[in-house]
């Protein structure tokens, strides 16, 4: 196979239909003065993935996969060790594009096995100011606990809406408590310590208040019932139309739920970032979502290729066609200005990384309100460690937290038959 | 004055006198309206749900909550799931692959049925019974290969591939066949005797007479081509070739722990929802009249 | 030598434990070119058996069948050149009465022109004209049978099989036909197989009759012959209605047996046969009609009489069994009278007991 | 012997037929029994994505026999498999009843139409309805609300209710499709026997009882062992309307194949617990034909 | 009082266009307790209609019945206390035959012990003691046909109907069973309606004949009353076989008419009732039975003669139409014979031209 061709198989990256994906190669093709071939499955990405991989590879050379999915391949030998290209790579190395702590976040063992597709950001907690102006309540003092419920509260006595409640969360997969446990310094998901132990922070004892909390907010009304079944869906549309008054999701989202209001926003409705509680060190910690990342097929013939793809990702030029999309079609550089097209505007400034992963790209368009104040609060974040038995531990701490939030079990039996169940599932030791 | 039709002087009512014969007392019978009207609605509140969802505006879509009339009045999700997702391309995709793959699927379980009437047919228990087992295997074990042997076919993004993979199935035959045997055997003899070749009795005796039956399973074989996912999914990568349901199932199901930016409002959801059924509930209006008597199931032994 | 001819053919089913059951065993028997043969015997007896093997339709266990000098055994059912007449029709009930018709003569590579002709033709022969275009559904039970015949008529064959042609027909609609099926076979001088389980079919159509029971031949011979000298019980009991009066009595030494009230003196004839009989148990046989009755205080009383319009038919209780006696008479018996019975010994038949065959 | 010879005069006979099912037979083997194969072949392998597969002879199916996920799945399915069929049984054949009571041909369509539409639909459309319906704040809660019930029932994500919901809204949504199917088969008997009965004095609902059940009969033992067949392959419900809360009760072994095989990319654990539930759909099927069928045989 | 009456019974069914078609148009008859009563006629006439409307099976347009001098118009077909046997039997096709038996009884409220009681008893009665356990389908036709009448025996009811339960019979257990029926009907005394199509059935069976046409009451008579004294032409067609030799003819103004190739003068008493006829033309009938043949070579020749066994029939073609005639003969008649007809007056019929009532 002729060695300037790199084969990619993308889920979220590139266009959304034939002629997106036609204009994001060329330009891609562009950049890299590589031949690019893109195929971009409709669904069950996983499945697709595994059926190419294990079919030989198909000579693809570069795959795109979530963190969650790393392990795994590269247990099962489907994605290359590829630390010395990315030491041998000028732009990958250098940790004023790309910092120390996002290569250590990725890395198994020590090696590296993926590049970055885009920056992860961070979910964290939106408030609808519009109600809170609306029924002229007083915004939060300082972030604790108590500070919000009594917010709750008081959205609670005055907002008179039908099916309103203060606070939604999904409490199922736990990817939204982590702004409420912060107030205990402690993170979500299987944590290791340095002598590689594993733990389960939100299931210690020093968690109880927190739990404590989320279920008066449940028992008081304040917390939506449905936060035991909704879906993030359903509660984007809850906040979306003034159901409920605070829901913790993506930062881009903030920008989202602005955008989204139309003629509503500002006055009406306007999503307001916040950090959520505060470690006793007087810091926020957010949850980061799982990376998007790029590896390279063990079956791949053009290695150098697909890492020259992945130096493109973390270039400006390819920032912007991986945010904005290409020149001519998705924008039109006028007089030096971006003018997003009609295509662009449908893309809205995402084509597979609306936040490039390097640290000096400069966003040439503005972001949506909001965005920008939500994504300062990126350094507070970081992402879970991914472990094989990470889907078991979602799965019993889940369960424990609609025990314990609806108050079928006390607290302290919660704690006490999670932690049992996380040891007999051998996630804690 | 002329009397109103109403008092006819005929002493005989125009009307079928209504029969109040062999049916339950007044009683069972109020229970059986209940019951059916209470099923019905438990069926139709949903779907109603849906449509009200489909018609409302963007931001009324949003509300929660069961709602069975549009709250305010809307088409504007049709207009934007259309457009957003350039339904035009996999709807007709699925469109054709399903009209083919039904109409093939039809005809060739049509004639393995046939031929397994043949009750002196040498290893015709031992072909059931090959047949049969291809009922039972479980896509995901077959999930790689069936992936490498739609590639070594070259079958990878054809409609080809789309239509050959679950072409022959199993329980089309085993429908076809039953209902078959209710076709007198003298008719085929009597074609036989008047000359003429299996080919003919098939399509000229055997298919006319088994309308329900074709309808029957040209229907089961349409609503399963049309919601088919797994294979679409395995074998397409080509945007040009995506059939409906690959395209919804992403605007249905937007995952939301990947922290991707795409926002569809429940109104376009529905809609996409909507368009996918509606060619189902037209194809079932035409096979419904054709459904009862079609799923002769009658006393199957392999 | 004869049109058609079975050699020793026999047709095995094996059931589910693998034995094997006759349907037909060992048939002989031959058809001249130009006859009308009746297949007659009681249901399941093997007569569908035997015509579906001379269409094809069956294969064959044992055995030949020659038709026109070939084997057939192994001609395909198209090759045969044969017409068959169903018991329930087999219209197609999705094609006008002129497509069915049409329908053999379409894989026959005849012009469009002539089948036209030819159905039409048909169609007038069997006054079917004006109903050419409609579906069978919409056919009377007459109308059916008659399309199916111009069926078969349409396809000028060498032989003709009629299975049961008539038995969905009611009564009077069965004489009609009975007849135009015998006008056809004047007209076309057609060698016609005709299976049926009424006896009266067979008397009135056949120039030759099968009579057949558990898939063997039992007697063959013109209807008189069958009627008159009918060989075992069986097809004395079958052909004729009512039937034969059969019952057991004692043949005396002296050549005499006992029926009814009175004891007869058998002619010589009959006695020379019969010698191993002296003494010993047989079956004497005698129809209906042949018994004659004189009224008579000292006579036996009917136990039933019913009436037919120009017969009467008498039910008695004897000593050997009931006895039937016809009466043409065409008004109603009275049935308080008392009859005295009288037989005429030439018209008795004498059956031997253990395997019913005529002495 | 005479049989023997018939056998081979049939093939000979039916040697074109052959022919017509020989490519039938083929995209079988091709489309069903190729893939089942290759899909054994990989069960006793390690598969790796690099194409260094090794021969591990049981180890895969080891492994996932030593899992009590896949056994308590194995146990899920069944359960809930069961508890769908008897009341898809008992719910379809009252309703097959029902419909056939009502006198007009307008009502007997327009419930059979809308009992028939939830078939039609996904699970994707049908799950999403109904944890909008089940939700605390949903429809179902809102009618006991009216009743009196206090604080709303978490029917989605308490663990009691886990397999009552997937049974019930599995029966909700085949409950028309299998209703046209018994009615079918009263259709089919002979209304003649019904005037008998009515002159026998029996009343209608002991008519139904005694002479429209048992005409249901075979149908019934068809379609059991028709859907049997699926009892382990219910993925697209479990998949839409479990939560961590219930899953350990409802995850069904397909679904457990696609978390710990699929996902994890281990094919050799798909596949072996594929064909672990292959032989237990086998084992189930025959089982069932030979107890529904063992005495017409005889 | 008679124990049924019909009062000018209608039943109408209106078709999709709302027109009325009458299936039976203003029927009166009665019943008499114990008799036995046949209604016979072409298919369609409205027998079953009739039939039902006794059981309740189907609404009344219009009239009253009345059964043991209550108007049943109204009554629930459970509460009729009536028996009926279906065509096809109609038998509970998943339970045994003791249970096809029992299923009405139960309703009943009768004991478990009595009951049992009753269905052997049935059982016995009709010799099906054996098949107490077997389902229908492992029963022959004529087991099948014993069943149907054992539920019905088996209710003691005040009032058996019977519709056309022979007709899926073979011809020798047709006769067996009518002679049953006929058995049981003088065992039980019950009244019995029996409704068929079958002419012979009528004549043997009936006390009271009931001949329909087209919805309409043609005549009601004994069996000889019907035969001999048809009421006009669709009876005297209707009723024997070969049914009456009907033809055209003119009335002289002398009182005679043209037969075959004789002319006949008719007996006066005849000729008294004829008096608007003269010149007319008319039709005549005469029996098949009732004409004498001579061999005479001036005579007609026949021009299919039908062998019967016990009878021949000759069919002649004459200038009025064909001609049957019916000689009893137990052998075959040659067919090359020419016969001179003998027609005797007394034994003609006359019917009007138009309407076809007898003159
Ligand atoms: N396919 C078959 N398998 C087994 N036995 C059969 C089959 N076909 C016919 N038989 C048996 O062969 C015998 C003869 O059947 P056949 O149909 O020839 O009788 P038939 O004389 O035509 O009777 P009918 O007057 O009722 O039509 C019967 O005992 C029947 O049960
Ligand atoms: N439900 C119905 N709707 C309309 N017409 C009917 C209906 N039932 C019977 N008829 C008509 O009424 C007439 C009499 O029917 P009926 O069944 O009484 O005839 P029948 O004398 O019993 O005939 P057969 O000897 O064929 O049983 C027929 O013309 C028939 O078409
Ligand atoms: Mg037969
Ligand atoms: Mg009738």
């Amino acid at each position: 196979q002729d060695n300037g061709t790199v084969d990619i198989l993308t889920n979220v990256t590139g266009g959304k239909d034939d002629a997106d994906m036609e204009a994001f190669v060329a330009e891609l093709e562009e950049l890299t003065g590589l031949t690019i071939n893109m195929e971009k499955p409709a669904n069950d990405y996983g499945t697709v993935m595994l059926q190419k991989l294990a079919n030989g590879g198909e000579g693809l050379d570069l795959v795109y996969f979530g963190q969650d999915s790393m392990a795994d391949l590269v247990e099962q030998e489907g994605i290359m060790d590829i630390t010395e290209y990315v030491e041998g790579s000028e732009i990958l190395s250098d940790p004023n594009i790309i910092p120390i702590e996002e290569w250590e976040n990725i890395a198994l063992d020590g090696q590296i096995y993926a590049g970055f597709n885009k920056k992860e950001v961070h979910r964290l907690p939106n408030i609808n100011q519009g109600l809170l102006n609306e029924y002229d309540i007083q915004p939060l003092q300082e972030e604790t606990l108590d500070e919000y419920y009594n917010l709750f509260t008081e959205m609670k006595e005055k907002i008179d809406i039908q099916g309103f409640y203060p606070i939604n969360i999904v409490l199922s997969d736990l990817n939204d408590v982590q702004p409420w446990f912060a107030s205990q310094g402690l993170k979500t998901g299987i944590v290791v310590d340095e002598n590689g132990n594993k733990t389960v922070p939100i299931v210690s004892d020093e968690s109880a208040p927190v739990w404590e909390w989320l279920r008066t907010l449940y028992e008081e009304e304040l917390l939506d019932p449905a936060s035991l079944t909704d879906t993030t869906a359903e509660l984007r549309n809850k906040f979306q139309s003034s159901q409920t008054g605070l829901v913790v999701d993506w930062a881009a989202w903030t920008g989202l739920y602005n955008a989204n209001a139309g003629d509503d926003y500002p006055d009406n409705f306007e999503a307001v970032p916040f950090g959520g509680t505060t470690t006793p060190d007087g810091e926020y910690m957010l949850h980061r979502g799982a990376g998007s990342l790029w590896g390279v097929p063990t079956t791949s013939d053009n290695v150098e290729g697909a890492m020259k793809v992945l130096e493109t990702f973390a270039t400006q030029e390819g920032g912007i066609l991986l945010s904005l999309g290409s020149e001519g079609y998705d924008y039109n550089l006028e007089n030096g200005e971006y003018v997003l097209t009609e295509q662009g505007e449908l893309h809205a400034k995402d084509h597979g990384a609306p936040f490039p992963i390097s640290s000096q790209f400069e966003a040439p368009l503005e972001h949506n309100p909001g965005v920008d104040e939500a994504m300062e609060f990126l350094e507070f974040a970081s992402t879970e460690t991914y472990l094989p038995e990470s889907p078991e531990y979602l799965e019993i701490v889940g369960q424990g937290a609609i025990a314990i939030v609806s108050g079928e079990i006390s607290v302290e039996e919660g704690l006490a038959q999670m932690q049992a169940n996380l040891q007999d599932a051998g996630i804690i030791d | 004055m002329k009397l109103p039709a109403l008092f006819s002087p005929s002493k005989l009512s125009k009307k079928q006198p209504k029969s109040n014969r062999n049916q339950l007392t007044p009683t069972l019978k109020f229970l059986n309206i209940i019951m059916l009207i209470i099923l019905m609605l438990s069926m139709i509140v949903p779907f109603l749900n849906v449509l009200s969802i489909a018609f409302s505006s963007r931001q009324a879509s949003m509300s929660p909550g069961i709602s069975i009339f549009p709250k305010e009045f809307s088409t504007e999700g049709f207009s934007y799931i259309w457009q957003r997702a350039k339904l035009w391309s996999p709807f007709l995709n699925s469109l054709f692959v399903s009209v083919v793959g039904a109409a093939l699927q039809t005809f060739l379980s049509a004639i393995t049925a046939y031929i397994l009437m043949k009750k002196d047919l040498p290893f015709r228990r031992l072909i059931i019974s090959f047949i049969m087992i291809t009922m039972m295997i479980p896509g995901e074990l077959t999930l790689v290969s069936i992936y490498t042997l739609n590639k070594n076919l070259n079958l990878l993004n054809t409609y080809s591939g789309l239509i050959i993979n679950g072409l022959v199935s199993g329980l089309s035959i085993i429908l076809l066949n039953n209902y078959f045997e209710s076709v007198p055997r003298s008719l085929s003899e009597a074609a036989l005797i008047d000359n003429t070749g299996e080919f003919k009795i098939f399509t000229r005796i055997y298919l006319p007479l088994s309308k329900p039956g074709i309808a029957t399973v040209s229907f089961i074989a349409f609503v399963s081509k049309w919601n088919s996912l797994m294979i679409p999914v395995t074998i397409i990568t080509d945007q040009d070739k995506y059939t409906l349901p690959m395209v919804l199932r992403n605007l249905v199901f937007n995952s939301s722990s990947v922290s991707g930016s795409e926002f569809v409002p429940p109104n376009a959801i529905m809609a996409a929802i909507v368009i996918s059924t509606i060619p189902l509930l037209i194809a079932y209006i035409f096979a419904q009249r054709y459904l009862v008597s079609g799923t002769i199931i009658g006393s199957v032994k392999g | 030598m004869a049109y058609l001819e079975f050699k020793n053919i026999s047709k095995v089913y094996f059931d589910n434990r693998d034995t094997e059951n006759y349907a037909v065993r060992q048939a002989n028997f031959t058809v001249e070119e130009g006859e009308l043969v009746v297949f007659v015997g009681p249901s399941g007896c093997g007569k569908s058996t035997l015509l579906r093997m001379i269409a094809g339709l069956e294969d064959i266990s044992e055995g030949e069948i020659i038709l026109d000098e070939r084997v057939i055994n192994e001609v395909e059912v198209s090759k045969r050149a044969i017409a068959m007449v169903f018991q329930d029709y087999a219209l197609y009930p999705h094609m006008s009465v002129g497509d069915n018709l049409g329908f053999g003569l379409e894989n026959s590579k005849m012009k469009k022109n002539d089948i036209e002709e030819k159905i039409d033709q048909s169609l007038n022969v069997l006054e079917l004209g004006d109903l050419k275009e409609r579906l069978p559904k919409q056919l009377s039970g007459g109308q059916r049978q008659r399309v199916a015949l111009g069926r078969a008529l349409v396809k000028n064959p060498k032989l003709f099989l009629l299975d049961e042609p008539l038995s969905n027909l009611d009564a009077r609609l069965r004489v009609q036909t009975r007849k135009l099926i015998s006008d056809l076979h004047n007209k076309l001088q057609a060698t016609m197989i005709y299976v049926t389980h009424d006896q009266i079919e067979a008397m009135t159509l056949g120039d030759k009759i099968v009579v057949m029971n558990r898939g063997v031949i039992q007697q063959i011979g013109t209807p008189e012959e069958i009627y008159r000298e009918p060989k075992n019980t069986f097809v004395a009991n079958f052909i004729g209605t009512p039937s034969m009066n059969l019952m057991k009595s004692n043949f005396n030494e002296s050549g005499s047996i006992e029926l009814g009230n009175a004891e007869i003196q058998l002619p010589n004839n009959v006695l020379e046969r019969a010698n191993d009989y002296f003494g010993k148990e047989v079956i004497v046989g005698i129809r209906p009609e042949e018994i004659e009755l004189s009224i008579d205080q000292a006579g036996l009383k009917p136990a039933l009489i019913e009436y037919l319009g120009s017969e009467n038919l008498l039910y008695f209780d004897t000593p050997q069994g009931e006895l039937i006696v016809k009466v043409h008479k065409s008004s109603k018996l009275q049935s308080d009278n008392n009859y005295q019975l009288k037989f005429n010994p030439e018209k008795l038949y004498i059956f031997d007991k253990q395997n019913g065959s005529r002495i | 012997m005479k049989k023997k010879k018939n056998t081979w005069k049939n093939i000979k006979k039916y040697r074109f037929i052959y022919i017509i099912l020989l490519p039938i037979l083929l995209y079988f083997i091709v489309f069903s029994y190729t893939p089942l194969i290759m899909g054994i072949v990989q069960s006793f392998n390690d598969v790796k994505l690099s194409g260094n597969s090794v021969f591990v002879g049981l180890e895969n199916y080891q492994e996932v026999l030593n899992d009590s996920k896949f056994i308590q799945s194995i146990w899920n399915a069944l359960i809930i498999g069961l508890g769908k069929w008897i009341l898809i049984f008992i719910g379809g054949v009252a309703i097959a009843i029902g419909i056939n009571e009502l006198t007009t041909k307008w009502q007997k369509t327009t419930v059979q139409t809308s009992t028939y539409i939830p078939y039609l639909l996904s699970w994707t459309i049908v799950g999403g309805i109904w944890i909008f319906i089940l939700s605390p704040n949903g429809l179902l809660n809102g009618i006991l609300g009216f009743f009196g019930q206090e604080s709303p029932i978490l029917f989605i994500s308490n663990q009691k209710y886990g397999r009552w919901i997937m049974i019930l809204t599995g029966v909700w949504k085949d409950l028309g499709y299998y209703a046209v199917l018994f009615l079918t088969s009263i259709v089919a008997t002979n209304p003649n026997i019904f005037e008998a009965a009515q002159i026998d004095g029996a009343p209608r609902m002991k008519q139904i009882r005694r002479l429209v059940l048992p005409e249901m009969v075979s149908t019934m033992k068809t379609v059991l062992v028709l859907s049997i067949m699926g009892l382990f392959t219910n993925f697209d419900q479990i998949f839409v309307m479990a939560n961590p809360a219930v899953i350990e009760k409802t995850r069904s072994p397909i679904l457990y194949i696609y978390e710990n095989g699929i996902q994890a990319f281990d094919v050799g654990i798909a596949t072996a617990a594929s064909v672990i539930v292959l032989l237990l759909t086998g084992v189930v099927t025959l089982g069932l034909r030979y107890i529904l069928y063992r005495r017409d045989e005889s």
